[in-house]
């Protein structure tokens, strides 16, 4: 299993049945495809409506009807289709149950910076910062480090997306929570010690007694 | 009187210098028609208020391309590397607006409101400049309206009176935008007898809408 | 002709081709039965939607289809139906062109008070103050006095609906307008004398050299 | 799993004290068979948040009459003489709210908005004790959002998911309370299959739903 199957697979578990979700572009769109039968999960797309389904089979693409990404998308059987205000209305308002996005930098204080890197590349927070601050829970998907360096940070030193929202972080090595404390680890790859996800944090992690294998 | 005309008559409305606003969400539910024939004509040093600046060969983002956008007030210009590119070298202004505020911002000047008070950007560099009023001891920013001189839309199913039905995703900031500026245009991919779209169902009225073009080939 | 058509027909001469209106309840109600056929102007109820069109035969009621006053209505072609949120984004926004309203008092300076009398009548001023506030052009319909006291007064002395919103009076003495430099006489009913008008009105008024008739 | 529920369930929801909003114009869109039951069951100190208080006989007018109602929260009580009475009487608090302002405040709790600028009101006694923001240099009331514990709506066609399409002049304020209350629970003229309102013509998402109960006879 690739790294990105198994923080898509982790990240899934968290979410129960009748949430209403939205996954942010990239390795957070492949949660869709690992939530459990047993529970059906609603996907939020912000351009514009409820009820996501699967990709379309090649040749049946809608030219109306893509996600926030622009790839084409189908619906469900119960869907609704509305406009950016209302789209915004269910987001910022707090009728989202859980967001899933990636991360440039998240910090112990549950910070994220996931939209610019002054003079580099400057893509816009699009519906990031909306999101970030209006779903109930936020859990980052990304990859632990970038190119070696640390990405769990003590604080965050590129603009933030949003200040203290963050909840949950999900990484190829273990799943940490923010709390009041500092980031809590809850559980640890497989294959990975202690030392060497204290080792690839800049924040401090605080170690659990009850510390658990992230099964995936 | 129908409301639907040539497509040469509504160009001459966009007039250089101006603030537009066109419709999409990375280009689906955007005019393509009437942004083809604005880049042709070359109207410049325009001010647009979108979503998204698209892509380079799509959309909004040919006429980034073209050059002829002096400033951009949009939620993201990542699907369009030529936009990063101008701005960096100067030639662009970006004003970069979350995507929920930018449509709140949108609808209040529909609406007629002086603003709306947000919690999206504190604590970011999006409060900036911006009014923050606390609110039972949480803190909002102070979000102003947006106006444009013209609108520049796309709707599935237009009748003659302007009423706007449209067809799944491409609605987004359509419906919006009809109500915030002087003068509002619709490309419709189909014109439809009026009463066709049941009155229930029209999302846009026609109240809001000047001109009808013709999606064309 | 009773005064009450009078003043209908002469406040349905305001309006223009493709205006939208929204008429209070009562006297300003009859304006629709009043416009010319050479124009068509579109009428907007508050409670949700553009297009109301005359009353329905005795027995095609439809009972979710009233006006602001639950009355029975229909709607033409081309109608559109939406909440009281965008019912208000089309009054505040500034997109009615026109609304018809009655009065208790009205003042030179445009004031309006139509909406309650202390300790007495209080029926709330429902869209009433966001009509006056949004509307572009606001004409006041009404009897010039009420039991014999004026109400076109120099100050309204009961809670005002708003402030210096006031375009036109009309009444079945004759029509004013207000201006920066008061209430403008522009015409006079037949049969009535200025000194009759000015002694029953409270207000100074202006009386301009073009002085009309009014004729309806 | 379908949200339709017996009409026995939901009125266990509506407890003494509670804040309740309640859909409808006029009594247009009013979830009558629910309002019935509350006058039956005597469920009392209600604060009500409604666009009128409706007729003594019809809509929220029968609660009031019933004396369930500790306080309402609504733009117009004239056309019913017992709210006036009691509010005369000290026996009912009654808050008048411009109906524009009332769309809007409570658009802004479901939306998550701290509060929005209006000029309704300014130059009024609506403006007392409320905060005036200059924007532009014009005044503007700024209006706090309403929310509620419960929200009673009626739609047209409802289906198994809680997607409500509504019939004519009965949407009003039911879109919006549907959005800004902890439990939403919607009075069904009609229950049908999931997909047999159109994806593009549903007006209130069945996310925002909680309990469905057929309208009774």
């Amino acid at each position: 299993m690739d790294y990105r199957e198994k923080i898509a697979r982790r990240v899934a578990m968290e979410l129960e049945d009748g949430d209403i979700v939205n996954l942010g572009i990239g390795m957070p769109t492949m949660v869709a495809n690992y939530v459990s039968d047993d529970i059906e999960v609603i996907l939020q797309s912000e351009n514009g409506f409820i009820g996501m389904g699967t990709a379309p089979k090649a040749g049946e693409e809608d030219k109306d009807l893509v996600n926030a990404g622009a790839m084409p998308v189908t619906v469900k059987k119960g869907a609704c289709f509305f406009d950016s205000a209302t789209s915004f209305v269910i987001i910022r308002g707090g009728h989202v149950d859980a967001t899933v996005l990636g991360a440039l930098q998240v910090d112990a204080k549950g910070n994220l910076a996931n939209w610019m890197i002054p003079g580099k590349m400057v893509p816009g927070m699009g519906g990031a910062m909306d999101l970030v601050v209006g779903a109930k829970k936020v859990i980052i998907a990304m990859e632990h480090t970038a190119k070696g360096r640390p990405k769990i940070l003590k604080e965050c030193t590129l603009p933030l997306t949003a200040a203290g929202e963050v909840d949950l972080i999900v990484t190829e090595m273990g799943v940490m929570e923010v709390t009041d404390k500092g980031l809590v680890l809850k559980e640890i790859a497989e294959g990975v010690t202690v030392d060497e996800i204290k080792a690839a944090t800049e924040a401090d992690l605080i170690i659990p007694s009850d510390l658990k294998q992230m099964n995936v | 009187m129908s409301k639907v005309v040539e497509l040469e008559r509504v160009l001459e409305l966009v007039k250089d210098g101006m603030v537009v606003m066109i419709g999409g969400f990375l280009a689906v539910g955007t005019p393509e028609t009437i942004i083809d024939k604005l880049v042709e004509k070359g109207v410049k040093d325009l001010t647009i208020i979108c979503n998204d600046t698209a892509f380079p060969d799509k959309g909004i983002g040919k006429l980034v391309v073209n050059k002829q956008v002096k400033r951009v007030i949009t939620s993201h210009i990542g699907t369009n590397p030529e936009t990063g590119r101008q701005m960096n070298a100067g030639e662009m202004e970006v004003d970069l607006v979350p995507q929920g505020t930018l449509a709140e911002r949108i609808r209040a000047a529909g609406a007629g409101l002086g603003g709306i008070l947000t919690p999206t950007g504190i604590g970011t560099v999006v409060e900036e400049g911006k009014e923050k009023i606390l609110v039972n001891n949480k803190e909002y920013l102070l979000e102003l309206p947006l106006k444009a001189d013209i609108a520049l839309l796309r709707g599935s199913k237009v009748d003659a009176k302007g009423n706007v039905w449209y067809n799944n995703a491409t609605r987004n900031f359509n419906p919006l935008m009809a109500t915030a500026a002087d003068v509002v245009i619709v490309e419709a991919e189909e014109i439809v007898e009026t009463g066709d779209i049941d009155a229930n169902n029209v999302v846009t009225s026609g109240i809001f809408v000047d001109y009808i073009v013709k999606e064309g080939k």
